[in-house]
């Protein structure tokens, strides 16, 4: 169980990391996806401390990852639209500021 | 007597365990991506049925037994229609 | 234990009358999605002066359990002061903002439904219900739904232009919000880890100073501090701000950004330790301090009339983190005053902003451009609209009588009682910057010869009196006797004096 | 054990490869084998239901957005290249999410011992319900304004994308049109498989009061049979005008909306159930939101409306 | 016997979690889809295996929803590299 809740911090530290470094909007979607996991695993870690009353773990945090995890899903779509909007207006792939402005 | 099929079982999982095997060691040293896939599709297939036919004896009911030749099915399906259109793609 | 108190029903009235009315209205679509977004914004001001008057009259808390479950295992729906204030604030501020919306986003004639009518329509009521949950709410998860509900409703409505540059800075927006409601959720994960519940005031019982605890602050705190542009995370806030319909500004830097502060303070003042928030505050007072100078000299220095109000924002809300420090300093009477002029700089910088953008867009409108230095004529053109944004301006200054002159002089003397004077500097600083940024604006558009294509002509009246109305408002707070700031009290907890 | 050190090294070297790889497809395939990696995570921290909506959703619905995105986002690599930090702040970033991380790993072994948990309350009123399944029982009574809150944002989201389109295209078709596949190996897949995929997903909606499973489940594979059946160019999208679609969108949310208000009237308070009814109510709730997550899921990863109607 | 299973459990995921090697290596799109799909196979296996050595409800549910989505996958990706020939 310690286990994956290094493994949570560690994707934390990843996605976070990514999120700052990777210029391409897909990258940051995928780094946010990754950094969303990380929480949600550490959700799953507390859940599974939580085990009792003949439980495998407990179904309180459960829930909140299963709404964290449709809610996210909708946020990427949500920036996905954006970014083909993006692309499909200006042709850029990144949030940079274009340089000839 | 159901523990002695269980071993059984368990041999069978385990031949399974060894399909898996051969299905990435073709996906890491054959040359090229056609017979990768060949090698792949047949391996893993394989390998699934293997464990879902294994999974047999510790089943406690019928729909318990039944379900992983279900998800054996679907893999197979989707498997088969995904290598042709991959080969499809690889030849172009 | 916690029990529904009379009146918690107007709560569960508060957040499903917009939830409720948004659903209908997307599906009705086309210009009955109006009528029912106008019908429900009006109900919501209603619901929230009878939500006012009820904490009033209590003078507690109304609590409402949903589901009829307590916590820790059902949540609650709580109105305290300034869950009440701010539900008032923002029923005004989206009513305000849809009445102007009459004339800027109808639908046009010959079509059944057109996008950016049909987007602002719904998604006011969607922002109407995302601000209910984010104040009402009293689950740390729940308000974590309730920001994501935000951060949908405010984008779509930030890109309600649709225009090209648009999507690069609402896309940053974006990001940072995102980011901010994962840092928030990483957060209530440790909490709930470390207590086994989310419920705020049972955290506040419970609160300890351990690692989990302290680290889970810190997450969140970054988190709304992302999503509410303090310095040095701001950059994005101008642009996308600026960026959007006038509509949509408003509401941007009036209200979504507020909601984040409402959860900021249940964080420090509920969920967090006192002793080591005390300790950490200054720290968030002087990012806050950096934003009011840095903000205001930039909002100096700006081209454009939009982005000038936006890097205004910026500044304003730095005035909010200056209450952390003097709230925690542990002087009961400062502390009062602090946390008084805190939540009133949000409501009358909500009344101010929104103004300001209204105005703006109205200048912009009619002149066919937002240049600071071209205002010539604005004056003589739409008077109401000018004066509104100077009304406006004196509120963000904080020059007597108005609700910001109140909010930032309860600041500045809680600065000076608990010896923190640095702060009232900064406090005065800020005030004379603001000033430099109005004058240029009202200068250029009273005292410069009217460009040729500027004809005398009025335009639709309706829109400028709408702007001069939240003007007023904001004006207006600042006539009021401070006893009468009583309900911001209500159900605050008590810190200094006591322990 | 060393199942678990498994799982949690190949999902550490699958997030690694999606940061790092240097093609965005390639990124996007190693996400998806993250998902599945996560998935077998979830399964062995006990939370089933969990890793059935990671199965779904994270691997599966986020697998196939990503896809189409990432084809349809070519971008310039000297465009990235140039907006790619300098390696100091990169060396700085690195640093600022080692220190986060290592401090949250910490946090996490300080947790307290014997853990908080809410199983027991959850379990001894679960009786309220009629439902076998907590989790449900969490997700659609103790904390049910979760569920009904974020139901209500996935119709947001779903008008939040459709607003990005151009205007001259409101009302119209989302998506890409796709050729018709009459037959080849998509064709029999798309015609074999959907049958099947709705039972299945019929089945996890259904199951969810009592075992794992549930609405979010359901409508998932759901969504992803109608994907299927649209990419072969055997279905077509409906219009966002569509007066009958939008009812779909809203049902759910509406009707757990109405529920929780006539507990106002008839029960213990807003989203709660008369004892006798809860359970009826609650399969009533849950069939009209596989419907609307469903049609949600499929909508947000159709996109904007790009054709005329 | 649960014990058992779990180590063939292990072996099968190291088996093809050693696959990953091409998800990473390529070179062409369709090896690492495949390598993807080997793993995605490889995972149902286990979750089987898991749901017989637990007995935890739904865990064959889990393998299931992998199997048909991890399909879908699959021909999203062929239809995406169509859907980007041309350009």
């Amino acid at each position: 169980m310690t286990i994956y809740g290094l493994l949570g911090a560690a994707l934390v530290a990843l996605g976070l990391y990514g999120l700052v470094v990777q210029a391409a909007v897909l990258r940051k979607i995928l780094a946010f996806n990754l950094l969303g996991a990380g929480v949600f695993l550490l959700f799953g870690v507390v859940a599974r401390r939580g085990a009792a009353a003949g439980l495998a773990a407990d179904p309180v945090p459960q829930a909140m990852v299963i709404t964290g995890l449709v809610v996210a899903f909708a946020a990427t779509a949500l920036a996905i639209a954006m970014a083909l909007r993006m692309h499909q207006i200006t042709g850029a792939a990144t949030l940079a500021e274009p340089a000839d402005e | 007597m159901s523990m002695l099929l269980q071993l059984l079982g368990l041999l069978v999982i385990a031949a399974g365990a060894a399909c898996f095997a051969l299905g990435t060691i073709g996906l890491l040293r054959f040359p090229d991506t056609l017979s990768r896939l060949h090698a792949l599709t047949k391996a893993d297939s394989l390998g699934l049925g293997l464990v879902a036919l294994g999974l047999l004896p510790f089943a406690e009911s019928l729909g318990e037994a039944l379900l992983p030749f279900l998800a054996w099915g679907l893999v197979l399906l989707s498997g088969a229609t995904t290598a042709q259109l991959i080969a499809e793609r690889a030849r172009r | 234990m916690m029990a529904t108190t009379p009146g918690g029903a107007l709560l569960v009235l508060a957040l499903t009358l917009p939830a409720g009315g948004m659903l209908i209205a997307f599906v009705l679509g086309g210009r009955a999605a109006e009528r029912v977004a106008i019908a429900v914004l009006a109900a919501g001001v209603l619901v929230a002066l009878l939500i006012d008057a009820a904490v009033l009259r209590a003078s507690a808390p109304l609590v409402y359990l949903v589901g009829g479950w307590p916590p820790p295992l059902g949540m609650t729906l709580v109105a305290d002061g300034v869950s009440a204030a701010m539900l008032l604030t923002a029923a005004l501020v989206l009513l305000a903002t849809a009445l102007y919306g009459r004339a800027t986003q109808a639908t046009p004639p010959g079509v059944t439904e057109a996008r950016a009518p049909f987007a602002f329509w719904c998604f006011l009521l969607a922002l109407a219900a995302a601000l209910a949950a984010a104040f009402l709410g009293g689950d740390l998860f729940n308000l974590f739904v309730a920001l994501e509900m935000l951060t949908f409703a405010a984008l779509a409505l930030a890109c309600l232009e649709g225009k090209p540059s648009q999507f690069r800075s609402e896309l940053r927006y974006l990001l940072f919000a995102l980011i901010g409601s994962v840092l928030y959720l990483l957060g209530t994960a440790l909490l709930y880890g470390n207590y086994g519940t989310l419920d705020i005031r049972l955290l506040a019982a419970a609160r300890r100073a351990d690692l989990p605890t302290l680290l889970a602050g810190a997450l969140m705190t970054a988190g709304l501090a992302a999503k509410m542009a303090l310095f040095p995370l701001h950059l994005w806030l101008p642009p996308a701000h600026a960026g959007a319909p006038p509509a949509a500004s408003a509401l941007l830097s009036g209200l979504v950004v507020k909601a984040a502060f409402v959860l900021l303070l249940r964080l420090w003042f509920w969920v967090l330790p006192p002793i080591p928030a005390a300790a950490a505050a200054p720290i968030l007072a002087a990012l806050g301090a950096a934003a009011i100078l840095v903000g205001s000299l930039l909002a100096l220095r700006q081209a454009r009339l939009k982005l000038l109000v936006a890097y205004s924002t910026v500044a304003q809300i730095g005035y909010l983190f200056l209450m952390f420090p003097l709230v925690l300093a542990g002087d009961a009477d400062a502390s009062s005053r602090a946390w008084l002029g805190g939540v009133l700089q949000a409501t009358s910088h909500a009344f101010a902003k929104a103004a300001m953008f209204l105005a703006a867009g109205l200048i912009a409108a009619r002149l066919g451009h937002d240049r600071v230095a071209e205002l010539g004529g604005a004056g003589r053109a739409m008077p109401k609209a000018v004066i509104a944004f100077g009304l406006a301006g004196l509120s963000l200054m904080g020059i007597p009588p108005s609700g910001g002159f109140t909010a930032k002089w309860l600041l500045l003397t809680s600065a000076l009682a608990t010896g923190q004077w640095w702060w009232a500097l900064v406090i005065l600083g800020g005030g004379l910057l603001t000033g430099g940024y109005v004058y240029r604006v009202l200068a250029g558009s009273l005292t410069a010869p009217p460009a040729d294509h500027v004809v005398a002509a009025p335009g639709p009246a309706g829109p400028q009196q709408v702007a001069l109305a939240l003007a007023l408002v904001s004006v207006a707070l600042g006539l009021l006797p401070l006893a009468s700031f009583g309900l911001l009290e209500i159900g605050r907890p008590v810190i200094g004096g006591g322990r | 054990m060393i199942l678990d050190a498994l799982i949690a090294g190949l999902v550490l070297v699958a997030a690694g490869w999606t940061l790092a790889a240097r093609d965005a497809f390639a990124a996007v395939i190693g996400f998806v084998c993250f998902g599945l990696l996560l998935t077998l995570a979830w399964a062995r921290l006990g939370a089933v239901d969990v890793a059935l909506t990671e199965a779904a959703i994270g691997a599966g619905a986020t697998g196939i957005l990503l896809l189409f995105a990432v084809v349809r986002l070519r971008g310039g690599t000297e465009e990235v290249a140039a907006a790619t930090p300098s390696p100091p702040q990169r060396i700085a970033a690195g640093l600022l999410a080692a220190a986060i991380g290592i401090a949250l790993a910490l946090a996490v072994m300080l947790l307290p011992d014997p853990a908080p948990s809410l199983a027991a309350p959850a379990m001894a009123e679960l009786p309220a319900f009629g439902l076998g399944n907590p989790v449900a029982a969490v997700l659609m009574g103790y904390r049910g304004l979760d569920t009904l809150l974020e139901s209500v944002v996935l119709v947001f989201a779903v008008l939040a994308i459709w607003s990005m389109a151009p205007d001259r295209r409101w009302g119209g078709v989302p998506g890409p049109r796709f050729p018709r596949a009459e037959h080849g190996p998509l064709s029999l897949m798309a015609r074999l498989l959907p049958p099947i995929g709705i039972v299945i997903g019929i089945h996890l909606a259904w199951a969810g009061a009592d075992a794992p499973g549930g609405k979010f489940q359901g409508g998932t594979v759901l969504a992803a049979m109608w994907l299927l059946a649209w990419v072969a160019g055997l279905a077509q999208a409906p219009a966002i005008a569509s007066r009958r679609l939008r009812l779909v969108l809203v049902a759910g949310p509406l009707v757990f909306l109405a529920v929780g208000l006539a507990g106002m009237l008839v029960a213990d308070g807003f989203l709660a159930y008369p004892p006798a009814f809860a359970k009826p109510l609650i399969v009533l709730i849950e069939a009209a939101m596989t419907l609307s997550v469903a049609a949600a899921l499929a909508l947000l990863i159709a996109g904007p409306p790009e054709r005329a109607a | 016997m649960a014990e058992a299973l779990l180590l063939l459990a292990a072996l099968i995921l190291a088996a093809v979690g050693l696959g990953l090697w091409r998800v990473l290596r390529g070179p062409d799109p369709a090896d690492r889809l495949m390598a993807a799909q080997l793993l995605s196979t490889g995972g149902i296996a286990v979750l089987l295996i898991l749901a017989a050595a637990t007995r935890a409800a739904g865990l064959q549910e889990t393998a299931l929803v992998l199997a048909l989505l991890g399909g879908l996958v699959s021909v999203a990706f062929v239809l995406a590299a169509r859907l980007a020939g041309p350009r």
